[in-house]
């Protein structure tokens, strides 16, 4: 393999509407900013990989084709990857893999979405011939899994209320994250409608339009400070089986099994992780899930997963402040990247070195991560 | 299968919400008021319609520059027989129209039979009467 | 150029809108259109996989973890465990009840994966994990899981 | 690089649905599928299967004839697309058909089956697994296809004129008519050859005819264009195993490139992005090409880009008598592989996606 590093980031300020911009024009705003942090320009670049979720959210048919002028692809290869909300991170998987394989040597991956072009809620329950109804939403899918996990764990309420809040802190520190609540309190979260019992509605993610960009390279010698790709991984299971466990997903623990191994390292050498938490309480599902801590819920209840916390969990405010469906996992990849970059901002995690990146998507069923370090391997 | 299939209709419908940014945003203002617009790249070709970048390298484009509204057909296609969907209703071809002042050509409709269209024609828009700032401000191009 | 001109508009033009509209023609797979039929039948008839021997209701065609094709017809009970449920609290576009409903996962006697249906006839304050449930069909012959109009607590409501 | 080999294939017949109307020959039959049943190969109609049973019916061909298990796949590779099936997240059930069970290396790509390939090519590269399977599948009988080819267009400058592809692809072939380089007679006579090769192909389902000195007749939908130009769409699925050094037609090189969308920025009698992939792959002359056509005078175009001035060009009848979404691509794989198997030295199998060949997939396969 070859070595591989994140040499230019970009992303969108991340809104509920960004109606001051066409879809290339999102696109951009995230592309040129990781060009401009890689002083490159288009013409630096072998070939493009993007990734979104589904089509219907913006109605545009395998938009990559539409979009391969904008991005600067034209007389290139152009890729497009959906694997529903694990997307991005699939996404700049595959574009390391461009890299480290030797295919290519400067890869520009992006990944967006323009959720107010349509109401993503409607183009995910419509009703399809023959097909048991789905007659919940996205949180009624995950919910019970919610409840299924509080049971097991035993876990107390408040634990959801306080990742919703630490993330909001976080976010206040990340200009880019959409939602904006510096001065969130548990007992705003926990005053807060209940939408799907058990989750509360600041215990949620927003719905958001945003994009993000990261240029992937063999030749790091232009970039001060690299971010070196040290493992990467992506499992998968069925959506429904018998015995399935959704609160503790096979395929979870071994995406994050799978990453340890090729990047060398054990969790306890992480500095600080980006975990796709659409919902507060997956922070303590994932933290189990990926053997991060024993028990997750505990750790976020001593604090442990705060900014200057043993394990920063989502420094940049995470899905949970800003979740452009599918950007959202590559945002995650982006952000460990900053970190070992040092590049972090207000949201720095002092001296972090070796971050991980993570991302989900379908029923807990499509994993994805990367860990990224200071150092060249 | 001894037994009848099981079959049902599905529509998918939507309407969609398209925010066009600066540059496409000032290009449907322009079809609005009656006036089309280029992008001038940094290579001083004008592209129509007008985009905020290059398509051929994705650098960006500076001024915009009005172009037409009249020009020479570049390729045709003919359509004897319009779709409900289709923007006319009588005769028409799908034509590529280099329009004076431009260097890419851009693609509408053209009014008339298969034998008056032809390459190297000259076309004009014709203006809908009600605007709203979308290609279709552009009833069709006429001889 | 139009003599007549009807827009008057200034202001610069910001979005439009795009309706889009498909329309499809679904025919129900047979494995699929098996269980409708039983279904209106008032039957919940599943599919046990040849190689690990796990019945799945609605059946699958084939079986997810061995990929192997299921053939044999099993009939299920008309009762089951609640094995994880939600309680459905806001509106949403596409939504088919008046909420709050509860939205349960199903484990039906005599299947090896939960069904994802509703539980009516109770507070949703009174659900629990591990609470019994059977089937209240609906009299109208509806050849969809609707057939079943939700499940409520065994033997009706205390 | 490592070398990777096409080490077994699996697919279902194409089930045609839009031949033209004035296509002669014997009346040929709703097809069949045949796949594995309790009691050996069971004949079922396209519609009796979901996706799931068409994905496990040509992954587990594909792995018999690699003689390999499911345990020995270290890397899964899928390419559908949501608007074919007409609902959001179409592979996720899908998925179930190759048995992502204990939870697999996998991925997705909203393409044809032929990235997927080109994506698990690129994992055997990164080198971490040795054996990849890949599938795909689509279905033209759910929906509108041609719509839902009209919805790839630029939402703010074509889609909204609704241009149907046959439209743009009349451009295209006007293009080459004006230049010179192309009759309505030469598209006819693709057309003629494609479907005559079909019928003499064992794999596909479709025996119609169309006579060649008869199809001028017909009015043009689009001119230069008549309803026979277009390729007819069907359903299906395909898959295929790589493996690292293994035995099989070896992948001699694999590349893709794109086009712009807009047209007015385009030579519409050539195909820049189709050069340039296959220069990517490594060039040079095959023996014999398996082509992704949507219309026939991409043909044309085509024989030029990939220099198959002296290639046997679809000997399977490709993809105008059946295209099937999402899959035509992986199938000319499959087609090239076979080409190899029986003997050629060296098969192109080529993929397109977007209006007018906006976008090319090349594979070159050889002799191991």
């Amino acid at each position: 393999m070859i070595p591989t590093a994140v040499i230019g980031i970009g992303q969108t300020r991340h809104a509920a509407k960004r109606p001051d911009v066409s879809m290339p024009g999102l696109v951009r705003e995230a592309a040129l900013r990781a060009l401009e942090d890689a002083g490159l320009t288009f013409a630096d670049i072998d070939a493009v990989v993007l990734g979104k979720a589904p089509d219907m959210f913006e109605g545009v048919v395998q938009p990559e084709l539409f979009l391969a002028e904008a991005l600067g692809a034209v007389g290139k290869p152009m890729f497009r990857v959906h694997t529903a909300g694990s997307v991005g991170g699939s996404t700049a998987v595959v574009a390391a893999h461009h890299v480290s394989s030797g295919v290519h040597k400067r890869v520009l991956t992006v990944a967006y979405e323009k959720q107010s072009e349509s109401n993503a809620m409607w183009a995910l329950s419509q009703p399809f011939p023959f097909l048991p109804p789905v007659s919940a939403g996205a949180g009624g899918y995950f919910a019970p899994v919610i409840r299924a996990y509080i049971d097991r764990a035993k876990a107390p309420d408040h634990i959801g209320w306080q990742v919703a809040v630490k993330d909001r802190q976080h976010g206040a520190l990340n200009p880019c994250a959409h939602l904006q609540l510096p001065d969130i309190t548990l007992e705003q979260v926990k005053a807060s409608p209940l939408l799907w019992d058990p989750i509360r509605y600041l215990e949620t993610c927003p719905s958001s339009d945003g994009a993000v960009a990261m240029v992937l390279s063999s030749d790091a010698s232009t970039c001060r400070n690299p971010a070196w790709v040290l493992g990467t991984s992506v499992r998968s299971e069925p959506l429904l089986f018998a015995g399935r466990d959704e609160v503790n997903p096979r395929a979870g623990q071994l995406c994050g099994a799978d990453c340890y191994a090729e990047a060398g390292v054990t969790p306890d050498q992480l500095d600080c992780a980006e975990l796709y938490v659409p919902f507060s309480w997956y922070e303590p599902m994932w933290l189990e899930n990926l053997g991060l801590f024993e028990s997750g819920w505990r750790a976020v209840d001593a604090g442990h997963t705060k900014l200057g916390g043993r394990l920063p969990i989502n420094p940049s405010g995470g899905v949970m402040c800003s979740n452009p469906i599918g950007a959202s996992g590559m945002l995650r990849f982006a952000e460990a990247a900053r970190q070992v970059r040092g590049t972090a901002d207000a949201h720095q995690v002092d001296g972090a070195r070796l971050a991980m990146g993570h991302a989900y998507g379908g029923g807990s069923q499509f994993f994805a991560a990367w860990i990224v370090g200071s150092t060249r391997p | 299968m001894d037994q009848p299939a099981l079959t049902s209709r599905f529509t998918l419908a939507y309407a969609y919400k398209r925010s066009l940014g600066p540059v496409i945003g000032a290009f449907m203002t322009g079809l609005r008021d009656r006036r089309i617009l280029g992008a001038r790249t940094a290579d001083g070709r004008v592209i129509v319609p007008a985009r905020a970048y290059d398509p051929a390298s994705g650098e960006p484009t500076g001024d915009l520059v009005e172009v037409g509204p009249s020009g020479v057909i570049e390729t045709v296609s003919h359509v004897a027989q319009p779709s409900p969907t289709d923007p006319v209703q009588v005769p028409f071809a799908w034509a590529l129209i280099r329009l004076d002042g431009a260097d890419t050509s851009f693609l509408h409709v053209v009014e008339g039979s298969a034998e008056a269209l032809h390459r190297g024609l000259r076309v004009t828009a014709r203006w809908r009467a009600e605007r709203d700032g979308s290609l279709r401000d552009i009833e069709a191009f006429v001889p | 150029m139009s003599d007549s001109d009807h827009t008057h508009e200034t202001a610069p033009v910001t979005r439009f809108k795009a309706p889009t509209r498909l329309d499809y023609t679904v025919t129900a797979a047979a494995v699929t259109a098996d269980f409708l039929r039983h279904i209106l039948e008032q039957r919940l008839v599943g599919r046990r996989c040849p190689v690990c021997a796990k019945v799945y209701l609605p059946p699958r065609g084939v079986c997810p973890t061995c990929a192997v094709r299921c053939h044999e017809q099993v009939e299920a009970g008309h009762a089951g465990t609640i094995d994880t449920f939600s309680v459905v609290r806001i509106p949403f576009e596409g939504q088919v009840l008046e909420p709050p409903y509860v939205c349960a996962r199903i484990l039906i006697d005599g299947t090896d994966a939960p069904l994802l249906h509703i539980v009516g006839e109770i507070a949703p304050e009174e659900v629990t994990l591990g609470m019994r449930v059977e089937a209240v069909w609906d009299d109208r012959p509806l050849p969809t899981l609707a057939r079943v109009r939700y499940f409520r607590p065994e033997g009706g409501t205390p | 690089m490592r070398r990777v080999h096409v080490q077994g294939v699996g697919r279902l017949p194409p089930a045609v649905r839009n031949v033209p109307s004035y296509a002669t020959g014997p009346a040929w039959d709703e097809p069949q599928w045949s796949v594995a049943g309790p009691d050996g190969p069971e004949l079922l109609t396209p519609a009796a299967l979901d996706e799931a049973e068409m994905v496990q019916a040509v992954t587990a061909a594909a792995l018999a004839d690699a003689g390999l298990s499911r345990d020995d796949v270290g890397f899964i590779c899928s390419g559908s697309n949501d608007y074919h099936q007409g609902r959001p997240f179409s592979f996720v059930m899908a998925l179930d058909g190759v048995g992502c069970w204990p939870p697999k290396r996998e991925s997705h790509v909203e393409m044809d089956g032929a990235f997927a390939l080109y994506e698990a090519w690129v994992r055997l590269q990164h080198g971490d697994v040795d054996v990849a399977l890949v599938y795909a599948y689509g279905r033209s009988s759910l929906g509108p296809t041609d719509e839902v080819l009209s919805l790839q267009l630029d939402p703010y400058f074509l889609a909204p004129l609704g241009p149907p592809p046959i439209a743009l692809a009349g451009l295209q072939a006007q293009a080459l008519v004006d230049a010179g380089l192309a009759t309505e007679a030469d598209f006819a006579a693709v057309v003629a050859r494609a479907w005559r090769a079909a019928a003499d192909d064992l794999y596909t389902s479709v025996s119609a005819e169309l006579v060649e000195d008869r199809m001028l007749l017909h009015p043009a939908v689009a001119s230069p264009l008549r309803a026979h130009d277009q390729a007819s769409f069907a359903d299906g699925a395909a898959a295929v195993v790589l493996v690292a050094e293994g035995a099989g037609p070896a992948i001699e090189g694999i590349a893709h490139c794109i086009d712009p969308m807009d047209f007015g920025t385009r030579d519409l009698t050539t195909s820049r992005s189709a050069r340039l992939a296959h220069a990517a792959a490594g060039g040079g002359i095959p023996e014999v090409a398996e082509l992704h056509l949507r219309f026939s005078p991409e043909a044309l175009i085509l024989r030029d880009a990939l220099g198959l001035e002296e290639a046997l060009v679809d000997p399977t009848g490709g993809t105008l008598p059946s295209d099937v979404p999402m899959v035509s691509g992986l199938t000319r794989v499959i087609a090239a592989t076979e080409h190899v198997r029986g003997g050629a030295g060296r098969a192109l199998a080529h993929c397109t996606a977007g209006p007018c060949l906006q976008q090319n997939l090349v594979t070159l396969l050889v002799a191991p």
